[in-house]
C-alpha cells in the first residue's frame, strides 16, 4: 500500500516535471514548477526528511514559485513583441534527448549500485549531540558540527542582495525595490494582511523554538517571516524600505555578522573558530538562531523584491 | 471508542476526498476562470474540513486536534483572499500585473 | 525496491528531464525553471542518499539532510539573481533572447 | 590514512578566509565612500593573513591544517593549506592587491559624495571574491568546496555587467546560466561520493577510494560541471563576451583568478580525490579538449579586431594548456595521476597566466581609456602615447608565448619535458604550435602599437602613472617568474605523499 502511494507519488512528480519543460507557456510553466515543488516536499515527507520537507515547501515550492511568477510576470510586461519561437531544430533535441538519457540512467546506476549497508555520520552525529545541547541532529550538524557551510551560505546570500541591487539602472541606486503599492487592494487582502502576520510570526517563531530539538529552525522560521513581510508589502500596508537605509542592512547583515563574530571569539575563549565553550553551547546557538531568523526573513523578503527601481533618496546613503 | 473513531476517520476522509476530486473535475471541466475557482473554493473548502475533522478523531490530544482546526481556518482564509485576487484579475484581464 | 531506491530512480529521470529543459529552451526564464527542475532531482537523490544511512534512532543521515537545506537555501538565491538579471534584461532590451549574435561585441574599458 | 591532527598555525587559514568575509559584510553595513575605506583596509589584513599561512606551509615545508569549531572531519570541517594551496593564495593576494590599486581611479566616491551603484557593488565584490577563492584554496571538503564556488559565482557574475549595458547583462545571464549548471552537476556527484563512502573530506576520501562504479559516475558529473564553469572547449563560448565585456579591472580579476577557482578544484578531485582511480582513456579526454581549446581559442584570438575580446580569447586558449597536465601526469606504475614535472608545469601555467592575463586586461583599459576605442586596427601610436602599458601587454604576451624568463616558458618547458619523458609527444606538438598562433596575436598587436600613426594620436583622457605601474608590475612578475625554477624549495609538492 504504501509502495503504491509512493510509486503514484514518483510518476506524477515525473509528469509535472516533464509538463513543466514541454508546455508551450511560460507563465504556465511556472505554475506547474510551483506543483512540482509541493510533490517533491511529499517525497520528502516520505523519505523521512521533515526538515527538509519544511524547506522545500517554504523555500523551493512557495519563494522559488512566488519568485518566478513575479518575474514571468514583469518580462511579460516588459516584452513588446512575441518573439518567434527560436526552439532548437530536432536534429539538436534528439541529441540533447540522448545525452540527457545517458546522463540520467548513468545516475539511476550510481543509486542502484550504492554499497549496501550505506555508510552514515548518523551515529556520530547523535554521539556528540550532548555538546551542543540541542536534540535534533540536522540542526546540530547546520549550526555546530558544519557551521561554517552555514556561515558562507549566509555571505552567498549577502553576495546575491548585492548582486540584485548592482543590476538597477545607476538612476534609482538607493531607491525602493519593486513596483509603487497599488491605491487601492481589494479588502479580503488588507485583512488578511492585517490578521495573518500575527499569526506568522508567532508561528515562525515557533519553528525557530522548536528546531532545537524537533523538525524546523532558522531557515524555516525565517522564511515564513519573509512571507508575513511579502504579505503586508503585497497588501499596500507598508512599504519597501529604500536599499540605501542603514537599518535595512543593519537587518539582513546582524545575523552573518553575530555568527561570524562568535567565529572569532571561539579562537579565543574556546579552542577553534567557531567553537562553542560546551556550557553555554545552546544559549549561543539559541542566539545565533534568533538573529539568523530576523536576517533571513529580511534577506529572503528582498531578494524576492528584486532591484531598486523608484524612490532613489536625494539624501546621503546610509542615513 | 477507538473502532468507532477509526470508522468516523474512514468516512470524513472519504467524503473530503469525493469533494477535492469533484472540485478538481470542475477545474478541468469549466469553462473560464471563475466557474473553475467556483469549483475549486467550494469543493476545497469543504473537502479540506471533511480530511481536517477525520483526522481530528486520531489526533490523540485536543493540543492536536486545534492544530488541525487551525490548518484548516488558515488555509480557509487564504484561499477566500487568493480566489478574491484571481477573480479580480480574471475580471480585469488588461490590468496588467 | 525500496522506497529509498525508489525516489533514487525518480531523482535520476528528474535529472535528465531538467537537464534536457535547461540545453534546449531558448528563453532564459524557461532555463531557470528547468535548473530548479533539476535541482529538484539532484536534492531528491541527496535526500536518498541520507535516508538510507537512517541510525541511532533517526530516519535519515542528519548530515546530508543539512547540506540539502543549505543546499535549497542556495538554489533559491541563485534563481533570485538570475531571475533579475532576465528582468532587467526585457525591460532594458525588449527581448528574453541569450542567442550567440545578441552577445556582446563591443568592448568597453 | 586518517584524519590529520591540526597543526599549530592553522588558525592563519581560518583567518585567511574570514578576515574579508567580515570586510565584505562591514563594507555593506558602512555604505558610500566608507565602503571603499573598508575595502582598503581589509585587503592588507587578508594580505598579511595569507601570505603569513603560505610562509607556514613553505618554511616547515609541510601542510598546515585546521578544524573548523574543533570539529574533526568527517563530522566537521578542516581547512588544509598545501604548498599548491598557499601558491594560489599568493597569486590571488598580489593580484588582488595590484588590482585594487589600478581600480580606485573607476571606482572612487568623492567624499560626501552619495553612494552609487559600481563603486559600492565593485568593492563589495571585490573582498567577496577574495574571499571565495581563498575559501576554495583552504576548503577540504566537498560541499564547503560547493558554496566556496556558489561564494565565486555570485561575486563573479555582478561584475561582468559593473557598467549596466544590456549586452554585458546578456553577457553576465550567460556566464551565470553555465556556472549554475556547472555547481549543480558538482553537487551531484559530491552526494554520490557521499553515499558510497559516507564522507566528504579530500583526505579521507583519498584513503577510501576503491574505484566503485558509482563514484566514477560521481567523479564524471564532478568534471564535467568543473569544466563548465572553468570554460574548458566546448563549454568556453559564455567566457570571451563576459570576460571582455567587463570593466578592466573586474576583466583582470575574472580572467586571472576566477576560472582558476573552478579549476583548482578540478586538480583536488583528480590529484588527491581519486589518484589511483583514474584511467588513462580519462586523463587523455580532459587533455583532448585542452588541446582543441589552445587551438580553436588561438585561432580565433588571431582573428579579433577588438583587443580586449582578444585577451579573452587567448584565455580560453590559456586554460586550454591547464588541462594538458592531466595525462602527462600519469605514471603506468603508480596506476594513476602523480605529482612531478606536469604538475608543476600545470601550477607554473595556473599562476603564470594569472599575472600575464591581469597584466594584459589592465593595460588594454587603460589603452581604451586613453585612445577612447580598443580597434587593434587603430592603435599605431600607442606605443608612444602610452609606453608603459603597452610594454605591459607585450611582457605579459612574452609569458603567453612561452619566452624566456617567463613563468610561462617554464610551465611550457616542463609541460614538455613530461610529454617527452612519457612518450606522449602529440602534446609536445600541440604546446610548440599554441606557443607559436600565441605568438601571432601578441606581436600583432604589439607592432601595430609600435607603428607610427598616420595622425598624431589625441589622448581622450590623461592615465595616471600609478595604474600603468600596476599593469606593468603584474606582467613583469610573469615575464621573470621563471626565474623561481632556481629555487632550491619544491612547493607544489609540499603535502603530497608521493613524488
Amino acid at each position: 500500500m504504501a509502495f503504491a502511494f509512493d510509486l503514484a507519488l514518483v510518476l506524477l512528480t515525473v509528469a509535472v516535471a516533464a509538463w513543466t519543460i514541454a508546455l508551450r507557456d511560460g507563465f504556465a510553466a511556472v505554475v506547474a514548477f510551483v506543483v512540482y515543488g509541493a510533490l517533491l516536499a511529499l517525497a520528502w515527507v516520505r523519505l523521512g526528511a521533515i526538515d527538509v520537507a519544511l524547506t522545500e515547501a517554504a523555500i523551493g515550492a512557495g519563494l522559488t514559485g512566488a519568485l518566478l511568477i513575479g518575474a514571468a510576470a514583469a518580462v511579460r510586461r516588459a516584452t513588446r513583441t512575441a518573439l518567434p519561437e527560436q526552439r532548437p531544430d530536432l536534429g539538436t533535441r534528439t541529441l540533447a534527448a540522448v545525452l540527457c538519457a545517458a546522463v540520467a540512467g548513468s545516475i539511476a546506476a550510481g543509486v542502484l549500485l550504492l554499497p549496501e549497508p550505506a555508510p552514515s555520520l548518523a551515529a556520530d552525529a547523535a554521539r556528540h549531540l550532548d555538546a551542543t545541547g540541542l536534540g535534533n541532529p540536522v540542526t546540530a550538524v547546520l549550526i555546530a558540527y558544519r557551521a561554517t557551510d552555514t556561515l558562507l551560505e549566509k555571505v552567498v546570500l549577502v553576495l546575491a542582495i548585492a548582486g540584485v541591487w548592482s543590476f538597477a539602472p545607476d538612476g534609482v541606486w538607493g531607491g525602493r525595490p519593486g513596483p509603487a503599492p497599488a491605491a487601492s487592494q481589494p479588502g479580503a487582502l488588507l485583512l488578511l494582511a492585517r490578521v495573518l502576520p500575527p499569526v506568522g510570526v508567532v508561528v515562525g517563531a515557533y519553528v525557530l523554538w522548536a528546531g532545537a530539538d524537533h523538525p524546523g529552525g532558522a531557515f524555516q522560521g525565517g522564511t515564513i517571516l519573509a512571507a508575513m513581510v511579502l504579505l503586508v508589502v503585497m497588501a499596500g500596508l507598508a512599504d519597501v524600505p529604500r536599499i540605501g537605509s542603514r537599518a535595512l542592512r543593519a537587518m539582513v547583515l546582524a545575523g552573518p555578522m553575530v555568527f561570524l563574530a562568535v567565529g572569532f571569539a571561539g579562537v579565543v575563549i574556546a579552542d577553534a573558530f567557531l567553537a562553542y565553550p560546551v556550557p553555554y553551547a545552546k544559549p549561543i546557538i539559541l542566539a545565533i538562531e534568533i538573529v539568523l531568523t530576523l536576517s533571513i526573513a529580511a534577506t529572503l523578503a528582498l531578494l524576492l523584491a528584486g532591484p531598486p527601481e523608484r524612490d532613489a533618496a536625494p539624501a546621503r546613503p546610509g542615513q | 471508542m477507538s473502532a468507532l473513531a477509526d470508522a468516523f476517520t474512514v468516512v470524513a476522509i472519504a467524503l473530503g476526498v469525493v469533494f477535492f476530486l469533484a472540485g478538481s473535475v470542475g477545474l478541468l471541466r469549466f469553462p473560464d476562470a471563475l466557474t473553475r475557482l467556483h469549483a475549486l473554493t467550494k469543493a476545497d473548502n469543504l473537502g479540506l474540513g471533511l480530511v481536517v475533522l477525520g483526522l481530528a478523531a486520531q489526533a490523540g490530544s485536543v493540543l492536536g486536534a486545534l492544530k488541525l482546526l487551525a490548518v484548516w481556518v488558515l488555509v480557509l482564509v487564504a484561499g477566500a483572499t487568493v480566489a478574491r485576487l484571481i477573480a479580480r484579475a480574471a475580471h480585469e484581464p488588461e490590468r496588467g500585473a | 525496491m525500496s522506497t529509498a531506491t525508489l525516489f533514487g530512480l525518480c531523482g535520476a529521470v528528474l535529472i535528465g528531464v531538467g537537464l534536457y529543459g535547461l540545453i534546449v529552451h531558448p528563453q532564459p526564464l524557461r532555463k531557470i525553471v528547468a535548473f530548479n527542475v533539476l535541482g529538484g532531482g539532484v536534492f531528491l537523490v541527496f535526500g536518498v542518499i541520507a535516508r538510507r544511512g537512517a541510525g541511532a534512532g533517526f530516519g535519515g543521515d542528519p548530515v546530508p539532510q543539512a547540506l540539502i537545506i543549505t543546499g535549497l537555501v542556495v538554489a533559491f538565491a541563485a534563481t533570485a539573481l538570475a531571475a533579475a538579471l532576465v528582468v532587467q534584461l526585457a525591460r532594458r532590451t525588449g527581448t528574453v533572447s541569450i542567442a550567440e549574435d545578441a552577445g556582446a561585441r563591443e568592448s568597453p574599458p | 590514512m586518517s584524519v590529520a591532527a591540526p597543526t599549530p598555525g592553522g588558525v592563519l587559514l581560518a583567518f585567511a578566509l574570514f578576515v574579508p568575509v567580515a570586510g565584505l559584510l562591514v563594507a555593506m553595513l558602512a555604505g558610500g565612500r566608507r565602503s571603499e575605506q573598508v575595502a582598503m583596509a581589509v585587503m592588507p589584513l587578508t594580505f598579511a593573513a595569507s601570505a603569513a599561512a603560505a610562509w607556514r606551509v613553505v618554511a616547515h615545508a609541510a601542510p598546515l591544517e585546521y578544524h573548523l569549531g574543533g570539529w574533526a572531519p568527517p563530522l566537521g570541517i578542516a581547512l588544509r593549506a598545501d604548498g599548491l594551496s598557499a601558491i594560489m593564495m599568493l597569486m590571488t593576494a598580489v593580484v588582488m592587491v595590484v588590482t585594487a590599486v589600478y581600480a580606485r581611479a573607476d571606482f572612487r566616491t568623492a567624499p560626501g559624495a552619495p553612494e552609487t551603484r559600481g563603486p559600492f557593488t565593485f568593492w563589495l565584490l571585490l573582498i567577496g571574491l577574495w574571499a571565495a577563492m581563498n575559501a576554495v584554496f583552504l576548503a577540504s571538503d566537498l560541499f564547503t568546496l560547493f558554496v566556496a564556488m556558489e561564494l565565486l559565482t555570485f561575486a563573479a557574475v555582478p561584475m561582468v555587467c559593473l557598467d549596466g549595458r544590456s549586452e554585458q547583462l546578456t553577457a553576465a545571464l550567460r556566464y551565470l546560466l553555465f556556472a549554475l549548471l556547472g555547481s549543480v552537476l558538482y553537487l551531484l556527484g559530491a552526494a554520490l561520493l557521499y553515499g558510497v563512502y559516507g564522507t566528504l573530506d579530500i583526505a579521507l576520501l583519498a584513503a577510501r577510494m576503491d574505484g566503485a562504479p558509482t563514484a566514477l559516475v560521481a567523479c564524471s558529473l564532478m568534471t564535467a560541471g568543473l569544466a563548465a564553469k572553468t570554460a574548458l572547449f566546448p563549454l568556453h563560448l559564455w567566457l570571451p563576451p563576459a570576460h571582455a565585456g567587463a570593466p578592466a579591472a573586474a576583466s583582470a580579476v575574472l580572467s586571472a583568478l576566477v576560472v582558476k577557482g573552478s579549476f583548482f578544484i578540478t586538480l583536488r578531485l583528480w590529484f588527491d580525490v581519486m589518484p589511483r582511480d583514474v584511467g588513462l582513456a580519462a586523463a587523455q579526454i580532459l587533455a583532448a579538449l585542452g588541446a582543441a581549446a589552445i587551438i580553436v581559442g588561438s585561432a580565433v584570438a588571431l582573428r579579433q579586431a577588438r583587443l580586449k575580446m582578444l585577451i579573452a580569447y587567448s584565455t580560453v586558449a590559456q586554460i586550454g594548456y591547464l588541462f594538458l597536465m592531466f595525462p602527462l601526469a600519469y605514471s603506468a606504475e603508480h596506476g594513476g595521476l602523480t605529482g612531478g614535472a606536469a604538475l608543476a608545469g600545470g601550477a607554473m601555467q595556473a599562476v603564470s597566466h594569472a599575472f600575464a592575463k591581469a597584466g594584459m586586461f589592465m593595460a588594454a583599459g587603460l589603452l581604451y581609456a586613453a585612445l577612447g576605442h580598443d580597434r587593434i586596427a587603430d592603435l599605431a601610436g600607442a606605443g608612444r602615447a602610452l609606453p608603459m602599458s603597452v610594454i605591459a601587454f607585450a611582457l605579459g604576451g612574452i609569458s603567453l608565448v612561452g619566452l624566456p624568463p617567463s613563468g610561462g616558458f617554464v610551465a611550457k618547458w616542463l609541460l614538455l619535458s613530461a610529454a617527452v619523458e612519457s612518450g606522449q609527444w602529440w602534446w609536445a606538438l600541440v604546446i610548440a604550435v599554441g606557443g607559436l598562433l600565441a605568438g601571432g596575436y601578441v606581436f600583432g598587436v604589439v607592432m601595430r602599437a609600435l607603428a607610427l600613426p598616420p595622425a598624431p594620436l589625441v589622448l581622450q583622457a590623461a592615465i595616471p602613472r600609478r595604474r600603468e605601474a600596476a599593469a606593468l608590475a603584474l606582467s613583469l612578475v610573469a615575464a621573470l617568474l621563471g626565474m623561481t625554477a632556481l629555487l632550491p624549495i619544491d612547493v607544489v609538492h609540499i603535502g603530497r605523499g608521493s613524488p
